[in-house]
């Protein structure tokens, strides 16, 4: 399809204040990934503007990508998963989320089609190969979750990095691995290819599956959050960017799916608006409504760290320090 | 031996008709190295290639290798026109053309590997030929550890090996100093005679042409040069090396070819001085 | 004053003697013009008949469009992206980063080589470090990179210089090794002081190898400015590449490299244009 | 029968005339290998002063460990890593995949090297093609690789292969056409055959030229492998890499790459030792 | 002119003291090039070599380049110890040594480009030598478009354009024929009596050497050569070279050196015939 938006133009290194007036810059883990398109589609809506900020988005094409950006002084904020300010304080580098985006982490555990039959739960992935976006991502943390919630080992299945988009979705289609944990828009894609609903043993997106894994009604994941020092020095462009964030999610919650596609750049439609559209839908449950985070959700977030990231483990965290609800009430 | 006006038809172990051979030059232009090259070598022949420096004997020979194609006339070996390699002939040639990361035996035993002997017989034939050039105890020395004399000694030993129908040997000898010159001569001599070779020959050394050659060639000053006198020798052999230079006959051939070449060695400066006269007026 | 009179005297004389002959040549060029232009034609062909078989075979059903886009689609893609304007100021940024990536490489990969190569200690002390260095898989230093050059062009720059300092610095380094002795003697006995030797010895002679490496970099100073912008960026080829990808528009992944692979043609014509320059003193080929 | 005796005739003559020389000559060995001992020395005193600034920076807060883990810490997770033997399983397969990788990518390289080196036309008409090929960006292709050579080892052979291939086949192709005339046309005369032409005269005459590219491709096969796990994989280094990236453990990243970089520093000491072994007819050079 | 036994503290232009030269062999002995060299040249003197063929000439030029670092003793030139390249010196490799990527008059102009002298200079004084070399019209050619003879002949323009205070002359004429020989051998007699130059020529043309120089050393056979004899050619100069083969005196120095130098020729054939003997034995 033909593309709308002209490239942004390349950003300065921009490691100073960006404060009141001057440019702040978001890197964004991904741009084209729906959890993260409430930061893009602010900005197509212009409400980082009309809230008086100046914010320059930077896709980085992967959250850890987008964090060490920030920590290296690139960024000011990023949008990114919450749970790493729970691993950036196992790392003695305080960051804090000031807006939560998505309630659920849209993830879902699919069963590769030639093993529709045999694999029915978790414990049937026993000795089998497990594709995930990439090794210690949260879909490589959300295995390991389930196979020790399921009372095995962690490393009672294989884990395979297939990472998302056309890789994941031939990775599935093909059977190069057994099941795997994706996110959308690749299950709508491999479900059309496939012709089938693929069978799904986990589903986090709604808010049953939630309840059933993690035993919450909310587990923290897109969110918007920056060291813990420029939110202190920079409370009014921060409490700017929240608001614009949390006027989107109204938005997203008031509008169709397809309302939503056509305020989004064309090219993220990926030539199949209608898909885009009925993503987007679908997509719509699994964000938070008002960008508050709460205490339940974060403890969720954090009992899957403990579980499943070793860098983490039994650490001490402060749970309170990782994110605030400040900005957005 | 018949003598047919119809190139190729003969027998002549090397025949080139009418050959010319022009070269692109820096400037755009070109350059005649030579033109209208007759030459006729039989099997069996000796033929001594003399003249100028620039002259195009290298070219000549080249041609007959069939190296370099001529820009028109034709090149014939044995009846067949030389297209590409000429198979029959082996070529001593006058640059350094050593394999530098083959030692000396390698090097020398190259042509009958890659005719297949077995390498013992190839090593076995090749310490021969070294002995031959005096070289038996430098066998398995690289070429750059050799000097300037034995790198040549080695490329004879090389070319002599493969026992060719044709011998193109371009100023083997002139690295050498008299006394191996001699032996070597004496050598090549013996080669020749042994069966029926045609050798086609390039040196300086006048006397040395007379003294080994059935014929000699002249060719004249470049650019453009072409054959400006060929000589019949015909002191009987076998001949003796040492004492040629006596003969009354030899002394005889030497003035009479000695008084052309000087027309045409001077020529290449008096061309080259008339020029400049030209470029100045 | 240059060496056109003697050159103009050596050209007359068998030019006068023989005009015809000098006619005669013009045919023989005239041939080589044609094969120059048959090559063109059969590289057309192939090109025709790849693009053709893939045509087909995606329209039959072979080839899984998802995965390999038609042929014509792609090309509309192409056209598209050219016609909107949209894909020049990407290009723009790529070229400047994989420009300056070849240049600081290049650069820097010939002064390591010629000191190395010059300087033996240094060699042989350094020489296991920097193929360490060659062996760290730089996609895992991106963080670094962007940690270091930021988000700006010069990440990118970085990821390039990586790849074809490497390249050109190994091939300097052997060129400049191999040059034949008896020419550095020969010119030091006519007095060469070190800097002169480089410039009239070693960079001539090592020219073959620079080109080389050069040939090999110039793919890769592009691929290196790409996968840079295809890890973080907000502009660039790899950046457009990235987002098609991203929203499984394939038609845009392989739209982005058609440019990609015109454009290093493009330069690759003009390099081999300044090699056959600089190495028009080699004896030409014959068959 | 070999070239021995006639060797043993040539040493015999001076030896027996002087003995006392051959003796003078040891020491001169000895300083040789002295040498070579102080340059092990400097380049462990280098390794030593970068790591331990390093450290020093690191341990006073200069450099962020978050990016650049303290050299004691790594070493540390090295050591971790070895002694729990975690790192051999990922190690093996990434050793597999580079090998695969060099050796198919430099054989593929080397035949269509000296393939189009030969046949002139073929060149030109293949030369641009693949140009355009060697800039692809090979990380935009991994979803392809993966689609077609599956997750295993092959897809990450694949990535590796195309990273050597371009390096070797590029230069063998320069190196082959920079063959001396005198030396073919010498070996032709001789009456060998195309076959033998390549390897008595093309293959040792290319040989600098196909080492030179081998150097460089011993660190690109392994950053092929790991960048192609890294992307995509269920084991090896990258592997590892990729999930201490993915967890922020810096000290896993660079464990990685230390390891790696030793592990490249074994194979390019091979190389070098084969590279000798096969150059040992060029003349030492002299300071 | 002192001759004081102290090594370097004379003036001579190039002084070999007891010059040894081992190289190592590939089987991994070494080899005796040459043993005990002296060879003084004063300033202003025409030194010959001549020497069979591997005998170590060209290792002594070398070692009077500085080129070479002899295995023993010393090498000085104007008293200064050489250490590296001899700054004073000109040489004119056995090899060939132009630039191949340097016209003709590029590759002769080298010398003074890199002294300093400004280019239409250069190229202004290398036309000069060129037209003395006999190659004006071939200033633009590549060296792998010149004949032999011709590259030989850059070569020495190359050399002599600089205007050294020593001359070092590997076979600089063996490659051309014997009238434009006689013109380089004038020329060379004319630059060489116009200053204080110090020649050192190697050549195996005993003919050339008497004619040309002052003194003529004969080396030894190899291995491990070393100088033989030297004799001083004290005909008188201006010499018509021409003629010279007829003067009485000529003819006397030529059958005493020729003498000499047929022994140790024949001696490297001996050599080499009896380590095959008490191989076999
Ligand atoms: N590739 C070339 N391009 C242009 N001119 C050439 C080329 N090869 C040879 N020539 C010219 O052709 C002429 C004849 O060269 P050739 O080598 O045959 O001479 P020659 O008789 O062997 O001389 P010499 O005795 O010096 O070896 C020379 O003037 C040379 O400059
Ligand atoms: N690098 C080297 N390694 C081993 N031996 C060498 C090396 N260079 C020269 N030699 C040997 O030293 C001896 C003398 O060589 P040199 O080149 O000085 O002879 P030359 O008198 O110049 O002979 P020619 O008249 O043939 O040029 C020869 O036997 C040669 O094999
Ligand atoms: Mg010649
Ligand atoms: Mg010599």
């Amino acid at each position: 399809g033909a593309p709308a938006s002209a490239p942004p133009g390349q950003g300065g290194t921009g490691a100073a204040g960006g404060g009141d007036g001057s440019k702040v810059i978001i890197g964004v883990g991904g741009q084209t990934l729906l959890t993260y398109l409430p930061t893009t589609l602010a900005q197509e809506l212009g409400y980082y503007e009309e809230e008086g900020v100046n914010v320059e988005l930077q896709d980085l094409q992967g959250g850890s990508k987008a964090l060490t950006a920030m920590i290296g002084g690139s960024t000011h904020v990023t949008s990114g998963y919450y749970e790493h300010t729970i691993q950036m304080q196992a790392k003695n580098q305080p960051i804090k989320a000031f807006v939560d985006m998505g309630r659920s982490s849209g993830l879902a555990l699919l069963v590769a089609p030639k093993n529709e039959g045999q694999i029915k739960s978790i414990a049937d992935l026993k000795g089998k190969n497990v594709g995930v976006t990439s090794p210690g991502s949260s879909t490589d943390m959300f295995v390991k979750f389930l196979l020790v919630e399921s009372g095995m080992q962690q490393t009672d299945a294989a884990v395979s990095a297939i990472g998302a988009g056309s890789s994941a979705v031939a990775a599935m289609e093909q059977n190069q691995v057994d099941a795997a944990v994706m996110l959308e828009p690749d299950i709508s894609v491999l479900t059309k290819r496939i012709g089938h609903d693929p069978v799904i043993l986990e589903d986090v997106r709604t808010e049953e599956g939630l309840k059933e894994v993690f035993d919450t009604d909310a587990w923290p994941s897109a969110s918007l959050y920056a060291k813990t020092d420029w939110l202190e020095q920079n409370k009014d462009t921060a409490g700017k960017l929240a608001k614009a964030i949390k006027r989107t999610l109204e938005f997203i919650d008031s509008h169709s799916g397809e309302e939503i596609a056509a305020e989004m750049p064309e090219k993220f439609a990926g030539g199949d608006k209608e898909l885009y559209a009925k993503v987007i839908e679908d997509l719509k449950k699994t964000l938070s409504k008002d960008g508050s985070f709460t205490e339940n959700g974060v403890e969720a977030v954090l009992k899957t760290q403990r579980v499943a990231n070793p860098e983490v483990g039994d650490k001490d965290i402060k749970l309170e320090d990782t994110y605030t609800n400040e900005f957005v009430e | 031996m018949t003598q047919p006006s119809q190139p190729g038809s003969s027998n002549y172990a090397v025949e080139l008709n009418g050959c010319t051979k022009e070269f692109a030059t820096p400037g755009g232009g070109s350059y005649f190295a030579v033109r209208d090259i007759d030459l006729k070598v039989e099997p069996g022949r000796f033929v001594s290639i003399v003249g100028p420096t620039g002259s195009g004997k290298s070219t000549i020979l080249n041609m007959a290798a069939g190296l370099l194609n001529p820009s028109s006339g034709t090149v014939h070996s044995f009846s067949e026109p030389v297209h590409g390699v000429n198979r029959r002939a082996s070529y001593m040639f006058q640059q350094d053309a050593l394999l530098p990361w083959k030692s000396v035996i390698d090097n020398v035993s190259l042509g009958l590997t890659m005719a297949g002997v077995s390498k013992a017989e190839a090593y076995d034939e090749s310490r021969r030929w070294l002995e031959k050039v005096g070289l038996k105890n430098f066998a398995d020395r690289y070429p750059h550890q050799l000097s300037g004399g034995m790198r040549k000694r080695t490329a004879v030993a090389q070319a002599w090996i493969v026992n060719p129908d044709i011998l193109l040997m371009d100023e083997p000898f002139s690295a050498l100093d008299v006394q191996t010159r001699q032996i070597m001569e004496n050598e090549l001599l013996q080669l020749w005679q042994e069966s029926d070779k045609a050798v086609v020959f390039i040196t300086h050394d006048l006397d040395e042409a007379i003294a080994l050659s059935d014929e000699v060639v002249i060719l004249g000053a470049g650019p453009g040069s072409t054959v400006v006198g060929s000589y019949e020798i015909d002191i009987p052999r076998p001949r003796d090396l040492l004492d040629i230079r006596d003969d009354p006959k030899f002394v005889e051939l030497h003035r009479e070819i000695w008084g052309r070449l000087k027309v045409e060695v001077s020529k290449t400066y008096e061309s080259a001085r008339e020029e400049e006269e030209s470029d100045a007026a | 004053m240059t060496v056109a009179p003697a050159s103009k005297n050596t050209q007359r004389f068998p030019l006068r003697k023989d005009r015809d002959a000098a006619v005669a040549q013009r045919p023989k060029r005239k041939r080589s013009e044609a094969s120059n232009f048959s090559i063109r034609m059969g590289q057309l062909a192939l090109a025709a008949i790849v693009l053709g078989a893939w045509e087909l075979l995606g329209r039959v059903g072979v080839i899984d469009p998802f995965f390999f886009p038609l042929p014509s689609d792609i090309l509309m893609t192409v056209w598209v992206w050219i016609s909107s304007g949209f894909v020049f100021p990407h290009l723009w940024i790529t070229l400047q980063e994989s420009i300056l990536a070849f240049l600081t490489g290049a650069a820097a990969g010939l002064v390591l080589g010629f000191l190395l190569a010059r300087v033996r200690f240094l060699e042989r002390l350094l020489d296991p470090f920097l193929q360490m260095f060659n062996a760290l898989p730089r996609v895992v230093l991106a963080p670094i990179f962007l940690l270091w050059f930021g988000l700006g062009i010069w990440s990118k720059v970085a990821f390039g210089f990586t790849l074809v300092f490497f390249i050109v610095f190994f091939n300097t380094l052997e060129g400049v090794k191999s040059v034949d002795r008896v020419l550095v003697d020969n010119a030091k006995m006519l007095g060469a002081s070190e800097k002169q030797l480089l410039r009239h010895v070693f960079i001539p002679s090592a020219l073959t190898w620079i080109f080389s490496s050069l040939h090999i970099s110039v793919g890769f100073a592009i691929t290196g400015a790409v996968v840079g912008e295809y890890l973080g960026a907000s502009a660039g080829v790899g950046y457009a590449i990235a987002q098609a990808q991203g929203v499984f528009d394939t038609k845009g992944v392989f739209a982005g490299m058609f440019i990609l692979m015109f454009v290093v043609l493009i330069i690759d014509l003009l390099v081999n244009r300044l090699e056959r320059h600089l190495l028009r003193w080699r004896p030409v080929r014959s068959s």
